[in-house]
């Protein structure tokens, strides 16, 4: 057990830092560090960038195209990354319907998605919940009738993010209804421009549109568009979704916040002073960055045990519940900060083109709204309620 | 001490409910924010007709005489049915400030508009937001004959958009430490004024107001020269007072929606309600909101005190805890409500949104702690309860 | 509505505090700030005081001997008396028991017990919980079987605070197996002299000696000593158990305790400082003092809902959580501030006739198990889990 | 970067639980704690002969030339099995203050007993209990001739009770902020060394003495006269590490414990284990031991480490949360055992009382918290991570 970084990881880390200075478009880095709204193509031209470097897909097999880190290697591509900025790429191909079609795609199928996952030339999204199943997602009713080399499938998914960027949509639907609602479900891939596909943004708390509705009626999906077997959906989407949580800890992005917040504390005074010389206010970022690393930690004797084991246990449930938990007092603090500041409601300062003033610093304008955003993080990708259910369950035997 | 409503109180309460029922809803309050005016003049006319609008003032300015208990109910009414109107602005503030400090000519003169609802005033004092406690103002208003000329700006003025008259504090000494602060009555339609108005994160509008050397004449200065500050603290500890009783008022509305999306939302073949880990998070959501009632219900009896250690500790404690408690409350609704909470579209997210800017407003909850714990020292002696600290230094 | 105190309201809290620093035996006081141990004939003194003074039954009707205060009366004799050092007085007989008597007893049991439990002649214990049932304590097993004029009494009571100290105990017991375990209940009244109890003590995680097991082997209680109906002692169980939820809030010692708190801040030091200059600590002080204050205008509210509707409800419950959450911080905070000075074990150093030097400063010798004894009081009395199950269902209706 | 043990320290661990689960039990530790050593010396031995005691000290001070990572998986079983063993006091604070100061000659006269099992240590340092943080020293060191003069008295001295020798420390210069440190040994069975013996209020024994004028030669200086200050620092920074390893030993049992009795408690007719409330809280007591059991394998990493900075931050880090940590496992552990929690029968209680014996050694949590703090400066950019500071200021 050694906890340093090796001379061949410091080495790496620079590696990092040095292709991340040169090659992450400068708008979209100061998109990134100062909140602005990003739109598709700024995350597509860091996409295309680390494509043609060959760091797209971290953890993917060699053969598919893969860098074959190991998981300190993906962490330290990570924090390095995320510090200068870098956006998230979008998780769903990269990180979800990739590493699942690796695993039980057909060669066909694997041929046909992968390549265009890597260039980005196809964008994917998720249709797993349901109006009527969130937390219960086997209970989900979107039907696929078999009909000759096709699937007809009629119903509706909701909570999609970028439904509205997306080339293709990975599905959960019920091909048949088995006596326990697990059996019968299956996992089919669609074009999203197939007919009777219709998107509908929903927008949330904070005003902005990043979820949809896709609404299915009738719509025709090629029978070899079904992954693995039929009705043997569910253990696909179980492995998919413990995939998820690993990746949803945010290390990196979230030790970039703490140093923006150590940066606002700097420049927003309490009683005259900074903040930074608020003593109460320092021991809660403490408190944070503590928590912070406890997690990163975490994160690493998780994914190390991973590479030596396999996929990810519900342990992972752990990195969901803190990395999530973590985020969201970031936001608090950030916007305990800025205070007041906080308060005027100007979307169109987050915007890119914004050339006018604010009421407070420019930089709190996006605050308020990040905050109201990222309680989203308890609630997705099975909320935290649910992970606690499954470590009770599953670790703990209760 | 006394917990129960008096007769003429509970009357007072069922009428404000009769009149914003009526005239009020959460689709009319959408309207309204897009709408120029960001607020309606219905329901204005509504309060002044039930006599709200006078009711914190006293009879000798002509005001009903009533105090913090009645602004109370006013603002938890104003919170449960999310009115936008400027009452904190206009009456608690601005009118608080006339009632405390202004002659008789002039309280004759603003008053009665005031309370009968054709005459709205607002209280520009802010100027520093990126400083929580900063007391420095840079606004200043010299003497140039019989008359005063106020330089400087001011931001995120409640009320300010539909004011008829702000009320302008400004530096007029300093000496080193000692700072002189006077109150000054401004026109708003003084052309020397720009203001730009904005929304609020939920969507209320306030205008930041620049003065360009505004001239004033003796007869709008109001109250005593230099010596305004206790009575700009005064009104400030109402506002904030009766703010936590409009947070009152709102997060007892998200409770409610959210004990209801419990009972209806059906998930692994049970109602949410039943799942123990979500009962007792609704009880912790309904027991954060009967302390603030608690402590709502203490500040408004001690606000309108002229001890102002007792108001101090009062007000900070009642708003520390309101800020807590309505982050509790905003927080778990969204988690109890998933995926539903996270959308524009349910009125919880106006609510929320709501309950987030009174937590911004009037100091955060680490402010007020340690306002309440520097005010501290100086009112355990007058309370009824002594202390034992006598016995303690024996040991 | 009026929150401030009127002026009697005020001469009264004045009297209780001179008949307090009047009457009040100095050791006694000195023992209760100075957290040392207390014997039965320290509590008896005090209790003896406020009989001969009448106001030893704060909350029990005029005919009976009690004082007729409101609400407020209590509370401001609560606070007033906690302040000055005085000892909490045995609840069995005056808060518990006695209620029950008044308001289920026969007229014999009321003019039996009823001017015992005012004078001190006796003390009372209670007989509720067993090995087996703790927050189920519907499904109790001590049975009494009817024989002749008598009950003969088997089984195991615990967790019986003072039991050693007692000359009567109330007694839960089943006198039939009734469909519903709730039915088929019923509440004796037990001399502790009967031939076949045994008292064994239970020593607790602070290595004192508070609590006991009572052991009844084959106990004759005469038939007369059931109150209220047979098999209906289910209902005067929850009777007795809301009432003793209310007192549990503890408001006055808490006060006390607070004012002690603040005090080892300005003897012990964090820093080469006096621990009251630490921003970060005296913050959460605040906090603390802030939440009392909460607590204590909603016993106000409760408790003077009460005096106009009848008995409290279960928004009492609020009170025991909350009460016994800030009693818990209290000894938490003031096991902080005096750090490593309460590491030392030396329990003869609580004890009255201690003269010799402790290790760390002598008023924290007894901190450490202080804050070992209180985590009893979110277990007690009903859990905080119960008390949230109770609100959950009761209240919310959920 | 590596998280697998090596097969070494995998053989070594397994050796640790069957020294233990053969030679000590909560029975055994009973029984001590009454006896007069309050230790085990057939443990002691035991130790010895798995060269545990030797593990952390260096190969040219006669030790097995191991480190944090090692004494952590040693802290951790003693905490498992909650032996009384004054391993920190004597291997890890003064062995390791002879292993970083001493003299070839004090090395070969110290270290092999020591190691042998056959020599015991303590380094006698804290004097001001009531100060947290407060580093006044008041034991003087005064050269008379070739001879110290130690005058002063010590506290709570770890495994003082049973130590052979004592490392003390002295103040040998104050110039005034500067305050020159000296380290001294002494032998235990010094006539003029007053000592007090006392249990802590997990039971294990510890000891204050009182130098009234002990004297001793030149040869008894251990490291440079007043230079000591670095090194106790050190030590106390691997003491504070190691510690942390064994309240996760400790909460590992405590929790294991608490999942058997939901497991086999039942109420209204359900194990315990099946009412959803306590499976999150048995949850949460997991998270926060697996938090506890990362923050301690990056301490022990860090903790033998040459960049006081990068230890400093790491080991406050790890102590700040296992305190937190701790302080809920037990609290919880109470709790779900419901009154039985409360009983000084159950096994439980022995734990819990070490629990919080270890919360009050070696800094609080908010102490902690204000140390990594201070120590964060210094350290953001010697790590391999970069901070986008540079970027913000551009803000």
């Amino acid at each position: 057990m050694d906890i340093n970084f090796s001379e061949q990881e410091i080495k790496f880390s620079e590696e990092v830092r040095d292709f991340v200075s040169q090659h992450l478009p400068g708008d979209v880095s100061r998109k990134v560090l100062e909140h602005k709204r990003l739109d598709k193509d700024d995350v597509q031209r860091w996409h295309v960038a680390l494509y043609q470097k060959g760091w797209i897909a971290p953890n993917w097999p060699d053969r598919f195209g893969g860098c074959g880190w190991n998981s300190v290697y993906q962490h330290i591509f990570d924090v390095e990354s995320a510090a200068l900025g870098a956006p998230r790429l979008s998780p769903f191909g990269l990180g979800m319907i990739g590493p699942v079609l690796v695993a039980y795609g057909t060669e066909t199928q694997q041929s046909t998605y992968l390549p265009k996952i890597l260039s980005g030339e196809n964008w994917w999204c998720q249709g797993y919940s349901e109006p009527g199943s969130g937390s219960d997602l086997a209970s989900l009713n979107t039907r696929a009738e078999r009909k000759g080399s096709s699937y007809i499938v009629n119903g509706q998914k909701t909570w999609t993010t970028h439904a509205q960027w997306a080339d293709m949509i990975f599905c959960l639907v019920r091909t048949s209804s088995g006596a326990r609602k697990q059996e019968g479900i299956s996992l089919l891939l669609c074009d999203m421009n197939t007919p009777g596909i219709e998107v509908r943004p929903i927008v949330t708390l904070d005003g902005e549109h990043e979820v949809n509705e896709v609404w299915f009626q009738d719509v025709e999906v090629p029978a070899e568009n079904l992954v693995g077997e039929e009705g043997k959906g569910w253990s696909i989407a179980k492995f998919l979704l413990s995939h998820e949580r690993t990746a949803i800890a945010g290390v990196g992005v979230s030790r970039r916040e703490l140093v923006y917040l150590k940066h606002l504390a700097t420049v927003h005074k309490f009683h005259g002073k900074p903040a930074k010389e608020d003593p109460v206010f320092m021991d809660r970022i403490a408190e944070l960055e503590i928590d912070l690393l406890a997690l990163e930690m975490t994160v690493l004797r998780v994914a190390s045990g991973e590479a030596s084991g396999g996929e990810p246990g519900p342990e992972a449930s752990i990195l969901k519940i803190r990395g999530t938990e973590i985020q969201q007092r970031l936001t608090e603090l950030q916007l305990e900060v800025v205070g007041q500041s906080a308060l005027p409601h100007l979307p169109m300062a987050w915007g890119d083109s914004w050339m006018g003033e604010t009421p407070g610093a420019i930089h709190a304008a996006p605050l308020a709204a990040r905050y109201l955003n990222h309680r989203k993080t308890s609630i997705y990708g099975g909320t935290n309620e649910i992970q606690r259910n499954i470590i009770a369950q599953r670790v703990l035997g209760l | 001490m006394r917990f129960v409503f008096t007769d003429e109180q509970s009357m007072f309460k069922d009428g404000l409910d009769r009149l914003l029922e009526k005239t009020f809803s959460i689709e009319t309050r959408r309207k309204m924010i897009e709408s120029k005016e960001a607020h309606s003049e219905q329901v204005w006319a509504g309060l002044a007709e039930l006599g709200a609008l006078g009711v914190p003032l006293s009879e000798e300015s002509g005001g009903l005489g009533g105090a913090g208990i009645e602004a109370m109910i006013i603002m938890q009414h104003l919170g449960k049915h999310l009115v936008l109107e400027p009452y904190i602005s206009s009456v608690i503030l601005a009118g608080g400030l006339v009632d405390l400090c202004g002659s008789e000519f002039q309280k004759k003169v603003l008053i009665p508009e005031l309370v009968a609802g054709e005459g709205k005033l607002a209280f520009a004092h802010a100027e520093q937001l990126n400083d929580e406690g900063g007391t420095e103002l840079e606004t200043t208003a010299t003497q140039e004959g019989n008359k005063w000329i106020l330089k400087g700006q001011k931001k995120l003025v409640l009320g300010g958009a539909t004011a008829d008259r702000f009320i302008v504090s400004a530096k007029t000494r300093e000496d080193g430490e000692k700072v002189g602060v006077t109150l000054f009555i401004v026109e708003s339609l003084d052309d020397r004024i720009g203001g730009k108005a904005y929304p609020l994160i939920d969507g209320s509008r306030v205008l930041d107001i620049q003065l360009n050397g505004v001239e004033v004449g003796p007869e709008s200065v109001l109250g005593t020269i230099d010596q305004a500050q206790p009575f700009i603290d005064c009104v400030n500890d109402r506002a904030t007072a009766v703010i936590c009783a409009e947070a009152l008022g709102v997060m007892e509305v998200i409770h409610e929606m959210t004990m209801d999306y419990l009972r209806t939302r059906k998930q692994f073949g049970s109602a949410l309600s039943q799942f123990q880990v979500l009962q007792h998070r609704a009880v912790d959501m309904f027991i954060n909101i009967e302390e603030v009632r608690s402590l709502v219900i203490h500040a408004a009896g001690k606000a309108w005190s002229e001890n102002s250690h007792e108001r101090t500790r009062a007000v900070s404690a009642a708003k520390a805890l309101t800020n807590r408690a309505g982050r509790l409350v905003a927080q778990e609704a969204i988690q109890l409500h998933g995926g539903m909470g996270m959308t524009q579209e349910l009125p919880l997210a106006d609510f929320v949104r709501r309950l987030l800017s009174i937590e911004l407003l009037f100091g955060s909850e680490r402010f007020q702690r340690r306002r309440f714990m520097s005010s501290d020292e100086q009112v355990v002696d007058r309370s009824v309860f002594v202390s034992p600290k006598k016995r303690w230094k024996q040991i």
